[in-house]
């Protein structure tokens, strides 16, 4: 099987739009992050007319299994089983053919089939081919007639204000939005706290003095992370006993003496 | 010696000098004596004065106006000289993308892209930056989508009249066609 | 009838679509069968022909070259009529620049860049000369870069009072602030 004669068989003239040749024929599609080379088929409907029509198949009875696995041998070499429409399209494919094999259960209810919605997208998509077909036509014959190649300037009149209106401006602000990577809403900055620093400081503390205030276990100039750090450390081993946490009197700093189930290191 | 009307030469020299198809109600600025019949008359008379003499260019509709342009049998010849500028081609992604917009307009792009099977944002944008496709308003549906529609540039790249001449869905064949032979 | 010659049909076609007048030299390219001298003749005809017809244009020497242009009486009319343009549409890449600086102003143009992922000089400029940015003054950063605003005229053509009345200026204010650099 070669894949390329089975294009060039298939697609009826026009194909190749205007450019007239086939070559450019399709635009390497981005959108999925990753670049495919989609010059052969602009889609996976596209690719599936193309084997239906090489097959001579009847697009109301396809042979679905078959179908399906020259669907998969075509997008493998072409290199095209990475990309996301294709794949999904193989998926449906799959589907329909795991449906088609189920036993159908008598009469008691109309049997669907399965393949019904596909032929009526590649029916849909066969019809838009041709409106394309047609338009790269016309659009070769207009490009018979030249226009006027050279405009007068117009004498020095001031530019009319151009049109504008506020629903494209913000229509422009969600696609700028669409286009940055990341939209940051809100920006949080990690910072990692040190709980097992403050955890090995508070034990050490312990295995000193029965008791002491919290503030001992800051250096001189605490950073907000060294608070946050030696508070979370406090706070777990108060959970599981190891000390207990007592203020004294309100608005004094709360003292840490060993818990219940203190055990020095 | 054929001598055409006065008339009929100030609509030629407007025709030249415009850059784009012009309407017969943009026509009425030029001389506000003149009814539209007149100026009807004028692009005939205009036309077959083209036809019957001999000349290179000739009077089209096109795009809601009238527009001269060179006569086809001449293409080749300028072509091949490279005296004129052609615009960019179009891939086969964007004419179908055109293909559906102009049938189902305003069509939005998550329907575009159900019909193709493939997404179309880079194409879209594409177009609408070469001024083929316009933004049409927004749907009611879930997130207000963007609709898109065609503009008269895209009928001008066709050299239809009116979006009424393009072929009638029920013209076209909708059944599959049987294989072709591959085109010389 | 006074038809003219298939030769000089094709010159009236050729200078049609050259967006420049065309030296005597240059014709050849067309016809390679055709001599200086036959062009001489064939510009003879076309010049003969517009005069004698009373047509909208004439052929003229211009720069070394030949060009048909319209005739002076006409030009008034044309000029009031000021076909020159549709009414200006901005692209797609306008818009969002605009965008960026309705939302962020004042800004500078390496922020818009940063955010768009693309350079931005030449929609920029256009958007300046079009009345609807203005430089607001400079940054105190590296290189003090110029900022740029909005103009009364945007506001005046998306029909907003004050700025403050764009929609869902909080939220996409933020938005639009590309990443910074983590604080030390």
């Amino acid at each position: 099987m070669t894949v390329a004669e089975g294009r060039a068989a298939s697609v009826p003239a026009g194909g190749a739009g205007l450019a007239g040749s086939a070559g450019t024929a399709g635009e390497p599609a981005r959108e999925g992050g990753f670049v495919v080379n989609l010059e052969r088929y602009s889609g996976p409907l596209d690719l599936l007319l193309a084997l239906i029509r090489r097959e001579e198949i009847d697009i109301w009875d396809i042979p679905i299994a078959r179908i399906a696995d020259q669907f998969l041998q075509v997008i493998h070499v072409l290199g095209l089983d990475e990309a996301a429409e294709y794949l999904e399209m193989a998926a449906r494919l799959l589907r329909i053919k795991a449906q088609m094999l189920l036993p159908r259960r008598g009469d008691e209810e109309p049997w669907e089939d399965p393949r019904h919605e596909l032929v009526r997208r590649l029916l849909e998509y066969q019809q838009i081919r041709e409106i394309t077909d047609w338009l790269a036509a016309a659009a070769r014959r207009r490009a018979e007639h030249y226009t006027r190649g050279w405009i007068p300037v117009p004498p020095d009149l001031p530019l009319p204000p151009p049109e504008l209106d506020l629903t494209e401006l913000v229509e422009a602000v969600e696609r700028v939005l669409a286009m940055m990577p990341d939209p940051v809403m809100f920006r949080v900055m990690p910072r990692p706290l040190n709980v097992e620093g403050a955890t090995r400081r508070v034990m050490d503390l312990l295995a000193e003095r029965e008791s002491f205030g919290w503030r001992e276990l800051l250096g001189a100039r605490p950073t907000i992370v060294d608070i946050l750090s030696s508070l979370v450390a406090l706070l777990e081993l108060a959970r599981g006993g190891t000390l207990t946490l007592a203020q004294r009197k309100a608005f004094t700093p709360f003292d840490v003496s060993r818990g219940p189930t203190y055990q020095a290191a | 010696m054929c001598p055409v009307d006065q008339r009929t030469r100030l609509l030629e020299a407007a025709l030249f000098a415009a850059p784009r198809p012009l309407a017969l109600d943009e026509l009425a600025v030029l001389d506000a004596d003149a009814t539209e019949d007149d100026w009807r008359r004028a692009l005939g008379e205009l036309r077959d004065h083209y036809e019957a003499e001999g000349h290179g260019v000739e009077l089209g509709e096109v795009a809601g106006g009238w527009q001269i342009t060179t006569l086809p049998i001449f293409a080749e010849a300028i072509e091949r000289a490279a005296f004129a500028a052609r615009p960019a081609k179009l891939s086969a992604a964007a004419l179908e993308v055109l293909a559906i917009v102009a049938y189902r307009q305003p069509v939005g792009r998550a329907e575009i892209e159900d019909i193709r099977g493939v997404s179309c944002g880079g194409v879209l944008r594409m177009l609408q930056e070469r001024g083929l496709l316009d933004v049409a308003g927004r749907s009611e549906g879930l997130g207000r989508p963007i609709l898109y529609a065609t503009t008269p540039l895209f009928l001008e790249l066709v050299g239809l009249p009116e979006l009424s001449d393009l072929p009638r869905t029920d013209e076209l064949a909708v059944a599959l066609r049987p294989p072709q032979s591959p085109e010389p």
